[in-house]
Protein backbone atom coordinates (compact mmCIF):
# COMPACT_ATOMS: atom_id res chain seq x y z
CA UNK A 1 0.00 0.00 0.00
CA UNK A 2 0.81 3.66 -0.64
CA UNK A 3 0.91 5.67 2.62
CA UNK A 4 1.00 10.12 2.18
CA UNK A 5 3.27 11.58 5.14
CA UNK A 6 3.02 14.70 5.58
CA UNK A 7 6.58 16.74 6.34
CA UNK A 8 7.26 19.90 7.98
CA UNK A 9 10.29 22.45 8.70
CA UNK A 10 14.04 21.11 7.33
CA UNK A 11 12.29 18.05 6.04
CA UNK A 12 10.00 20.17 4.01
CA UNK A 13 12.41 22.09 2.71
CA UNK A 14 14.96 19.62 1.90
CA UNK A 15 12.38 17.56 -0.02
CA UNK A 16 10.64 20.81 -1.76
CA UNK A 17 7.24 19.13 -0.85
CA UNK A 18 5.14 19.16 2.38
CA UNK A 19 4.20 15.45 1.76
CA UNK A 20 5.60 12.41 0.57
CA UNK A 21 4.16 8.53 -0.48
CA UNK A 22 5.88 6.02 1.14
CA UNK A 23 5.29 2.27 -0.69
CA UNK A 24 5.22 -0.58 2.53
CA UNK A 25 3.50 -3.71 2.89
CA UNK A 26 -0.05 -4.31 4.02
CA UNK A 27 -0.33 -3.41 7.82
CA UNK A 28 2.87 -1.51 8.33
CA UNK A 29 3.60 -0.06 11.82
CA UNK A 30 4.94 3.04 12.03
CA UNK A 31 8.84 1.48 12.16
CA UNK A 32 8.26 0.50 8.61
CA UNK A 33 7.28 3.56 7.55
CA UNK A 34 10.02 5.04 8.82
CA UNK A 35 12.45 2.87 7.10
CA UNK A 36 10.36 3.27 3.99
CA UNK A 37 10.77 6.77 4.02
CA UNK A 38 14.31 6.88 4.66
CA UNK A 39 15.01 4.43 1.93
CA UNK A 40 12.45 5.63 -0.75
CA UNK A 41 13.29 9.73 0.33
CA UNK A 42 17.03 10.16 0.36
CA UNK A 43 16.76 13.96 1.18
CA UNK A 44 14.60 13.09 4.30
CA UNK A 45 17.35 10.60 6.15
CA UNK A 46 19.11 12.80 8.12
CA UNK A 47 14.99 14.12 9.63
CA UNK A 48 14.24 10.37 9.73
CA UNK A 49 17.18 8.16 10.76
CA UNK A 50 16.42 8.55 14.90
CA UNK A 51 13.16 8.02 14.31
CA UNK A 52 13.48 4.28 13.63
CA UNK A 53 16.51 4.12 16.01
CA UNK A 54 16.29 2.08 19.06
CA UNK A 55 18.23 4.96 20.88
CA UNK A 56 16.23 7.48 19.73
CA UNK A 57 17.05 11.16 21.37
CA UNK A 58 14.39 12.52 23.18
CA UNK A 59 14.63 15.58 20.08
CA UNK A 60 14.23 13.08 17.28
CA UNK A 61 11.89 12.79 14.63
CA UNK A 62 9.18 10.92 15.43
CA UNK A 63 6.21 9.73 13.41
CA UNK A 64 1.99 11.09 14.65
CA UNK A 65 -0.81 9.04 13.54
CA UNK A 66 -4.11 10.84 13.62
CA UNK A 67 -2.74 14.31 15.47
CA UNK A 68 -0.62 12.41 18.30
CA UNK A 69 2.41 10.58 18.72
CA UNK A 70 2.27 7.25 18.11
CA UNK A 71 3.93 4.52 20.37
CA UNK A 72 6.15 2.31 18.94
CA UNK A 73 4.19 -0.45 16.78
CA UNK A 74 1.57 1.65 15.94
CA UNK A 75 0.01 -0.09 12.72
CA UNK A 76 -1.29 2.53 10.43
CA UNK A 77 -4.42 1.70 8.08
CA UNK A 78 -5.49 3.23 4.71
CA UNK A 79 -7.21 6.65 5.77
CA UNK A 80 -4.56 7.61 8.90
CA UNK A 81 -3.22 10.52 8.77
CA UNK A 82 1.01 10.48 9.42
CA UNK A 83 3.13 13.28 9.59
CA UNK A 84 6.57 13.15 10.25
CA UNK A 85 7.22 15.20 13.51
CA UNK A 86 11.11 15.99 13.08
CA UNK A 87 12.82 18.22 15.71
CA UNK A 88 10.45 21.32 16.72
CA UNK A 89 11.74 24.87 17.47
CA UNK A 90 8.49 26.75 18.91
CA UNK A 91 9.00 29.21 21.38
CA UNK B 1 -8.22 25.68 37.26
CA UNK B 2 -7.68 28.08 34.34
CA UNK B 3 -6.56 26.59 31.81
CA UNK B 4 -6.50 28.13 27.79
CA UNK B 5 -3.73 28.12 25.25
CA UNK B 6 -4.83 29.27 21.57
CA UNK B 7 -2.49 29.46 18.25
CA UNK B 8 -2.77 32.63 16.59
CA UNK B 9 -1.98 33.85 13.42
CA UNK B 10 0.52 36.64 13.03
CA UNK B 11 2.44 38.21 16.27
CA UNK B 12 0.88 38.32 19.84
CA UNK B 13 0.05 42.04 19.14
CA UNK B 14 -0.96 44.00 22.85
CA UNK B 15 -4.21 44.47 21.84
CA UNK B 16 -4.61 40.06 21.15
CA UNK B 17 -3.16 38.98 24.27
CA UNK B 18 -5.61 42.26 26.02
CA UNK B 19 -8.45 40.55 24.52
CA UNK B 20 -7.53 37.32 25.84
CA UNK B 21 -6.37 38.46 29.14
CA UNK B 22 -9.76 40.28 29.52
CA UNK B 23 -11.71 36.66 29.34
CA UNK B 24 -9.89 35.24 31.90
CA UNK B 25 -9.02 38.62 34.40
CA UNK B 26 -11.81 38.25 36.58
CA UNK B 27 -11.27 34.40 37.34
CA UNK B 28 -7.49 35.42 38.13
CA UNK B 29 -8.36 38.60 39.89
CA UNK B 30 -10.61 36.94 42.30
CA UNK B 31 -8.22 33.91 43.08
CA UNK B 32 -5.95 37.13 43.88
CA UNK B 33 -8.18 38.67 45.86
CA UNK B 34 -9.64 35.74 48.13
CA UNK B 35 -6.03 35.44 49.03
CA UNK B 36 -4.95 32.05 46.69
CA UNK B 37 -2.45 33.44 44.27
CA UNK B 38 0.71 34.39 45.77
CA UNK B 39 2.77 34.99 42.83
CA UNK B 40 1.88 35.67 39.06
CA UNK B 41 4.57 35.57 36.42
CA UNK B 42 4.95 36.24 32.93
CA UNK B 43 6.84 35.78 29.84
CA UNK B 44 6.97 37.38 26.46
CA UNK B 45 9.20 35.35 23.94
CA UNK B 46 10.04 38.06 21.06
CA UNK B 47 11.49 38.09 17.96
CA UNK B 48 15.64 38.65 17.97
CA UNK B 49 17.37 40.59 14.92
CA UNK B 50 20.16 37.93 15.96
CA UNK B 51 18.35 34.90 15.72
CA UNK B 52 20.99 32.31 14.73
CA UNK B 53 19.90 31.09 11.40
CA UNK B 54 19.68 26.85 11.88
CA UNK B 55 21.03 25.99 8.51
CA UNK B 56 23.94 28.87 8.48
CA UNK B 57 24.78 29.15 12.44
CA UNK B 58 27.71 31.55 10.99
CA UNK B 59 25.28 33.72 8.50
CA UNK B 60 25.73 37.60 9.39
CA UNK B 61 22.55 38.53 7.31
CA UNK B 62 19.92 40.17 9.41
CA UNK B 63 16.62 38.58 10.51
CA UNK B 64 13.75 39.92 8.84
CA UNK B 65 10.61 37.67 10.66
CA UNK B 66 10.69 33.88 11.33
CA UNK B 67 7.82 32.10 9.76
CA UNK B 68 5.92 29.43 11.97
CA UNK B 69 4.52 26.70 11.02
CA UNK B 70 2.52 24.78 12.86
CA UNK B 71 0.68 21.18 12.04
CA UNK B 72 -2.39 22.10 13.01
CA UNK B 73 -4.80 20.58 14.82
CA UNK B 74 -2.17 18.22 16.56
CA UNK B 75 -0.47 21.71 17.48
CA UNK B 76 -3.21 23.11 19.46
CA UNK B 77 -4.02 19.34 20.85
CA UNK B 78 -0.09 19.22 22.10
CA UNK B 79 -0.21 22.66 23.39
CA UNK B 80 -3.41 22.36 25.41
CA UNK B 81 -2.34 19.19 27.16
CA UNK B 82 1.13 20.49 27.71
CA UNK B 83 -0.78 23.31 29.61
CA UNK B 84 -2.93 20.74 31.43
CA UNK B 85 0.23 18.50 32.98
CA UNK B 86 2.16 21.58 34.18
CA UNK B 87 -0.74 22.94 35.42
CA UNK B 88 -1.41 19.65 37.41
CA UNK B 89 2.15 19.11 38.22
CA UNK B 90 2.49 22.60 39.82
CA UNK B 91 -1.11 23.17 40.90
CA UNK B 92 -1.68 26.68 39.45
CA UNK B 93 -4.19 28.38 39.65
CA UNK B 94 -4.11 29.73 36.37
CA UNK B 95 -1.85 28.81 33.03
CA UNK B 96 -2.25 31.06 29.94
CA UNK B 97 -0.54 30.14 26.81
CA UNK B 98 -0.49 32.08 23.61
CA UNK B 99 1.79 31.18 20.38
CA UNK B 100 2.26 32.44 16.53
CA UNK B 101 1.65 30.75 13.31
CA UNK B 102 2.90 32.53 10.43
CA UNK B 103 4.87 35.27 9.90
CA UNK B 104 6.46 37.80 12.86
CA UNK B 105 8.47 40.29 12.34
CA UNK B 106 12.08 40.86 14.48
CA UNK B 107 10.68 42.91 17.80
CA UNK B 108 6.99 41.16 17.26
CA UNK B 109 5.71 38.63 20.13
CA UNK B 110 5.67 35.01 19.28
CA UNK B 111 4.60 33.45 21.96
CA UNK B 112 3.03 34.63 26.04
CA UNK B 113 2.61 32.08 29.16
CA UNK B 114 1.48 33.91 32.00
CA UNK B 115 0.90 31.75 35.20
CA UNK B 116 -0.79 32.16 38.68
CA UNK B 117 0.72 29.99 40.63
CA UNK B 118 0.55 29.55 45.55
CA UNK B 119 4.55 30.56 45.46
CA UNK B 120 7.10 32.39 43.67
CA UNK B 121 9.01 28.90 43.03
CA UNK B 122 6.15 26.81 41.53
CA UNK B 123 5.69 29.87 39.19
CA UNK B 124 9.06 29.59 37.35
CA UNK B 125 9.61 25.79 37.58
CA UNK B 126 6.18 25.70 35.82
CA UNK B 127 7.02 28.32 33.23
CA UNK B 128 10.43 26.19 32.65
CA UNK B 129 9.08 23.16 32.27
CA UNK B 130 6.48 24.13 29.98
CA UNK B 131 8.64 26.17 27.84
CA UNK B 132 11.20 23.27 27.66
CA UNK B 133 8.31 21.02 26.75
CA UNK B 134 7.10 23.36 24.15
CA UNK B 135 10.37 23.01 22.86
CA UNK B 136 10.14 19.44 22.53
CA UNK B 137 6.16 18.11 22.40
CA UNK B 138 4.54 20.86 20.19
CA UNK B 139 4.70 20.62 16.03
CA UNK B 140 5.61 24.35 15.86
CA UNK B 141 8.69 24.99 13.67
CA UNK B 142 10.34 28.47 12.89
CA UNK B 143 11.90 29.32 9.72
CA UNK B 144 13.84 32.28 9.36
CA UNK B 145 13.35 35.16 7.40
CA UNK B 146 16.24 37.07 6.29
CA UNK B 147 16.35 41.12 5.13
CA UNK B 148 17.33 41.12 1.01
CA UNK C 1 21.33 49.33 31.30
CA UNK C 2 17.62 50.66 31.92
CA UNK C 3 17.50 50.20 36.23
CA UNK C 4 14.83 51.36 38.16
CA UNK C 5 14.11 50.47 41.57
CA UNK C 6 11.40 52.33 44.13
CA UNK C 7 9.83 50.81 47.73
CA UNK C 8 6.74 52.83 47.87
CA UNK C 9 4.27 53.16 50.82
CA UNK C 10 1.20 50.65 50.38
CA UNK C 11 0.10 48.28 47.77
CA UNK C 12 1.34 48.40 44.58
CA UNK C 13 -1.87 49.33 42.76
CA UNK C 14 -2.19 48.35 39.03
CA UNK C 15 -2.11 52.37 38.72
CA UNK C 16 0.88 52.66 40.60
CA UNK C 17 2.47 50.21 38.41
CA UNK C 18 1.28 51.66 35.76
CA UNK C 19 2.89 54.92 36.51
CA UNK C 20 6.17 53.61 36.79
CA UNK C 21 5.86 51.65 33.63
CA UNK C 22 5.05 54.58 31.73
CA UNK C 23 8.04 56.26 32.48
CA UNK C 24 10.19 53.15 31.02
CA UNK C 25 7.95 51.48 28.42
CA UNK C 26 9.45 53.81 25.64
CA UNK C 27 12.73 52.84 26.26
CA UNK C 28 12.47 49.53 26.67
CA UNK C 29 9.86 49.33 23.34
CA UNK C 30 12.81 50.61 21.52
CA UNK C 31 14.77 47.86 22.77
CA UNK C 32 12.04 45.53 21.48
CA UNK C 33 11.79 46.97 17.91
CA UNK C 34 15.17 46.77 17.28
CA UNK C 35 15.60 43.05 18.04
CA UNK C 36 17.40 43.27 21.10
CA UNK C 37 15.27 42.07 23.61
CA UNK C 38 14.36 38.52 23.39
CA UNK C 39 12.80 38.08 26.25
CA UNK C 40 10.46 40.15 29.05
CA UNK C 41 9.63 38.82 32.28
CA UNK C 42 7.62 39.84 35.23
CA UNK C 43 6.43 38.88 38.24
CA UNK C 44 4.25 40.08 40.62
CA UNK C 45 4.13 38.63 44.36
CA UNK C 46 1.03 38.85 46.06
CA UNK C 47 0.46 38.71 49.93
CA UNK C 48 -1.89 35.32 50.20
CA UNK C 49 -4.37 34.80 53.17
CA UNK C 50 -2.47 31.52 54.28
CA UNK C 51 1.14 33.22 54.86
CA UNK C 52 2.30 31.19 57.65
CA UNK C 53 2.92 33.08 60.99
CA UNK C 54 6.76 33.30 61.67
CA UNK C 55 6.08 33.73 65.40
CA UNK C 56 3.51 30.21 65.31
CA UNK C 57 3.54 28.41 62.16
CA UNK C 58 0.43 26.15 63.46
CA UNK C 59 -1.68 29.33 63.72
CA UNK C 60 -4.70 29.03 61.56
CA UNK C 61 -5.67 32.34 62.01
CA UNK C 62 -6.71 34.33 58.36
CA UNK C 63 -4.39 36.88 57.72
CA UNK C 64 -5.43 40.19 57.34
CA UNK C 65 -2.32 41.68 55.83
CA UNK C 66 1.43 41.69 56.16
CA UNK C 67 3.06 45.25 57.57
CA UNK C 68 6.35 45.66 55.83
CA UNK C 69 9.01 47.81 57.78
CA UNK C 70 11.79 48.88 55.70
CA UNK C 71 15.25 50.35 57.28
CA UNK C 72 15.33 53.74 55.17
CA UNK C 73 17.67 54.79 53.08
CA UNK C 74 19.37 51.43 53.38
CA UNK C 75 16.79 48.98 52.23
CA UNK C 76 16.58 50.94 48.96
CA UNK C 77 20.39 51.56 48.47
CA UNK C 78 20.42 47.84 48.77
CA UNK C 79 17.76 47.16 46.10
CA UNK C 80 18.95 49.17 43.87
CA UNK C 81 22.58 48.17 44.13
CA UNK C 82 21.50 44.37 44.41
CA UNK C 83 19.55 45.37 40.96
CA UNK C 84 22.61 46.40 39.35
CA UNK C 85 24.70 43.50 40.02
CA UNK C 86 22.24 41.28 38.79
CA UNK C 87 21.38 43.19 35.64
CA UNK C 88 25.27 43.67 34.91
CA UNK C 89 25.48 39.87 35.69
CA UNK C 90 22.92 38.39 32.71
CA UNK C 91 23.29 41.34 30.20
CA UNK C 92 20.06 42.36 31.12
CA UNK C 93 18.43 45.76 29.16
CA UNK C 94 16.25 46.46 31.61
CA UNK C 95 15.46 45.57 35.27
CA UNK C 96 12.32 47.84 37.53
CA UNK C 97 11.92 46.43 41.22
CA UNK C 98 9.46 47.97 43.21
CA UNK C 99 8.53 46.86 46.69
CA UNK C 100 5.93 48.18 49.38
CA UNK C 101 6.46 49.53 52.43
CA UNK C 102 3.88 49.74 55.31
CA UNK C 103 0.39 47.47 54.97
CA UNK C 104 -0.36 45.39 52.36
CA UNK C 105 -3.42 43.79 52.71
CA UNK C 106 -4.72 39.75 51.72
CA UNK C 107 -4.90 39.90 47.79
CA UNK C 108 -2.83 43.27 46.98
CA UNK C 109 0.79 43.04 45.21
CA UNK C 110 3.85 44.06 47.48
CA UNK C 111 6.22 42.99 44.70
CA UNK C 112 6.95 43.31 41.24
CA UNK C 113 10.01 42.65 39.02
CA UNK C 114 10.21 43.08 35.67
CA UNK C 115 13.21 41.89 33.14
CA UNK C 116 14.13 42.38 29.60
CA UNK C 117 17.00 39.88 28.73
CA UNK C 118 18.33 38.92 24.92
CA UNK C 119 16.97 35.24 25.83
CA UNK C 120 14.55 33.41 28.34
CA UNK C 121 17.50 31.72 30.22
CA UNK C 122 19.04 35.14 31.36
CA UNK C 123 15.50 36.43 32.58
CA UNK C 124 14.60 33.18 34.29
CA UNK C 125 18.04 33.17 36.31
CA UNK C 126 18.37 36.91 36.80
CA UNK C 127 14.34 36.99 38.64
CA UNK C 128 14.92 33.62 40.69
CA UNK C 129 18.89 35.23 41.83
CA UNK C 130 17.10 38.81 42.41
CA UNK C 131 14.58 37.34 44.98
CA UNK C 132 17.35 34.94 46.41
CA UNK C 133 19.53 37.97 47.17
CA UNK C 134 16.60 40.23 47.65
CA UNK C 135 15.32 38.05 51.17
CA UNK C 136 19.06 37.82 52.45
CA UNK C 137 20.13 41.36 51.80
CA UNK C 138 17.90 43.88 51.26
CA UNK C 139 16.79 45.61 54.97
CA UNK C 140 13.03 44.88 54.49
CA UNK C 141 10.92 43.01 56.96
CA UNK C 142 7.77 41.71 57.07
CA UNK C 143 4.88 41.36 59.96
CA UNK C 144 2.01 39.84 59.71
CA UNK C 145 -1.63 41.13 60.74
CA UNK C 146 -4.10 38.59 61.55
CA UNK C 147 -7.87 38.99 61.49
CA UNK C 148 -9.62 38.74 64.78
CA UNK D 1 31.10 55.72 75.17
CA UNK D 2 26.93 54.64 74.41
CA UNK D 3 25.87 53.75 71.06
CA UNK D 4 22.75 53.61 70.48
CA UNK D 5 21.86 50.61 67.92
CA UNK D 6 18.61 51.16 65.57
CA UNK D 7 16.67 47.01 65.77
CA UNK D 8 13.88 45.80 63.37
CA UNK D 9 11.81 42.94 63.19
CA UNK D 10 11.45 40.11 65.39
CA UNK D 11 14.33 41.85 67.48
CA UNK D 12 12.21 45.28 67.62
CA UNK D 13 9.23 43.76 68.89
CA UNK D 14 11.20 40.98 71.52
CA UNK D 15 12.86 44.31 73.12
CA UNK D 16 9.67 46.46 72.40
CA UNK D 17 11.57 49.12 71.39
CA UNK D 18 13.12 50.07 68.10
CA UNK D 19 16.60 51.39 69.39
CA UNK D 20 18.59 50.01 72.19
CA UNK D 21 21.52 51.82 73.76
CA UNK D 22 24.75 49.47 74.23
CA UNK D 23 27.95 50.87 76.20
CA UNK D 24 31.78 49.99 75.12
CA UNK D 25 34.94 50.56 75.03
CA UNK D 26 36.18 53.31 72.61
CA UNK D 27 36.79 52.86 68.76
CA UNK D 28 34.59 49.79 69.06
CA UNK D 29 34.39 47.53 66.54
CA UNK D 30 30.85 46.06 64.80
CA UNK D 31 32.14 42.54 66.52
CA UNK D 32 32.76 44.82 70.04
CA UNK D 33 29.14 46.26 69.74
CA UNK D 34 27.46 42.66 68.69
CA UNK D 35 29.00 41.20 71.46
CA UNK D 36 27.88 43.79 73.76
CA UNK D 37 23.94 44.07 72.42
CA UNK D 38 23.79 40.16 73.40
CA UNK D 39 25.69 40.93 77.01
CA UNK D 40 23.33 43.59 77.93
CA UNK D 41 19.89 42.85 75.84
CA UNK D 42 18.53 39.57 76.66
CA UNK D 43 16.21 39.91 75.10
CA UNK D 44 18.20 40.29 71.59
CA UNK D 45 20.54 37.58 71.91
CA UNK D 46 18.50 35.14 69.87
CA UNK D 47 18.86 37.47 66.91
CA UNK D 48 22.10 38.83 67.80
CA UNK D 49 24.04 35.32 68.48
CA UNK D 50 25.10 34.76 64.85
CA UNK D 51 26.13 38.11 64.29
CA UNK D 52 29.61 37.59 66.22
CA UNK D 53 30.10 33.81 65.87
CA UNK D 54 33.18 33.32 62.71
CA UNK D 55 30.65 30.93 61.55
CA UNK D 56 27.60 33.40 60.37
CA UNK D 57 25.14 31.86 57.65
CA UNK D 58 24.72 34.06 54.83
CA UNK D 59 21.75 34.39 56.81
CA UNK D 60 22.13 35.74 60.32
CA UNK D 61 22.03 39.19 62.01
CA UNK D 62 24.77 41.34 60.16
CA UNK D 63 25.18 45.20 61.69
CA UNK D 64 25.10 48.14 59.29
CA UNK D 65 26.92 51.70 59.92
CA UNK D 66 25.96 54.49 57.76
CA UNK D 67 23.28 51.92 56.20
CA UNK D 68 25.92 49.54 54.80
CA UNK D 69 27.08 46.29 55.89
CA UNK D 70 30.24 46.36 57.83
CA UNK D 71 32.83 44.17 56.67
CA UNK D 72 34.59 42.65 59.99
CA UNK D 73 36.52 44.63 62.07
CA UNK D 74 34.69 48.06 61.10
CA UNK D 75 35.73 50.52 63.75
CA UNK D 76 32.02 52.70 64.91
CA UNK D 77 32.34 56.80 65.49
CA UNK D 78 30.66 57.83 68.28
CA UNK D 79 28.12 59.60 65.72
CA UNK D 80 27.42 56.87 62.85
CA UNK D 81 24.45 55.13 62.43
CA UNK D 82 24.42 52.02 63.54
CA UNK D 83 21.75 49.38 63.10
CA UNK D 84 21.42 45.17 63.84
CA UNK D 85 19.86 44.10 60.39
CA UNK D 86 18.56 40.62 61.49
CA UNK D 87 17.28 37.98 59.14
CA UNK D 88 15.46 39.87 56.69
CA UNK D 89 11.67 38.64 54.82
CA UNK D 90 11.44 41.16 51.75
CA UNK D 91 9.15 39.88 48.84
Amino acid sequence: MTIDVLIFGAASRAAGTDRVPVTVGDSPTTEHIAAALAEQHPALRFAVFAAHSPNSAPHAARLAVNHAFAPPGTIVHAHDEVALITLVSGG
Amino acid sequence: MNIFTHILTGPITPDAHAAVLAAHAPHIASLQNDGSVGALLRFDGIVRRAEPSTADPSAHHDLLALDYQTYDPMAQRELDALAHRVATRYALYSLIALHSRGRVHVGEVSFVLQVAAPHRAEALAAMTDFIDDLKRDVPIWKHPVWAK
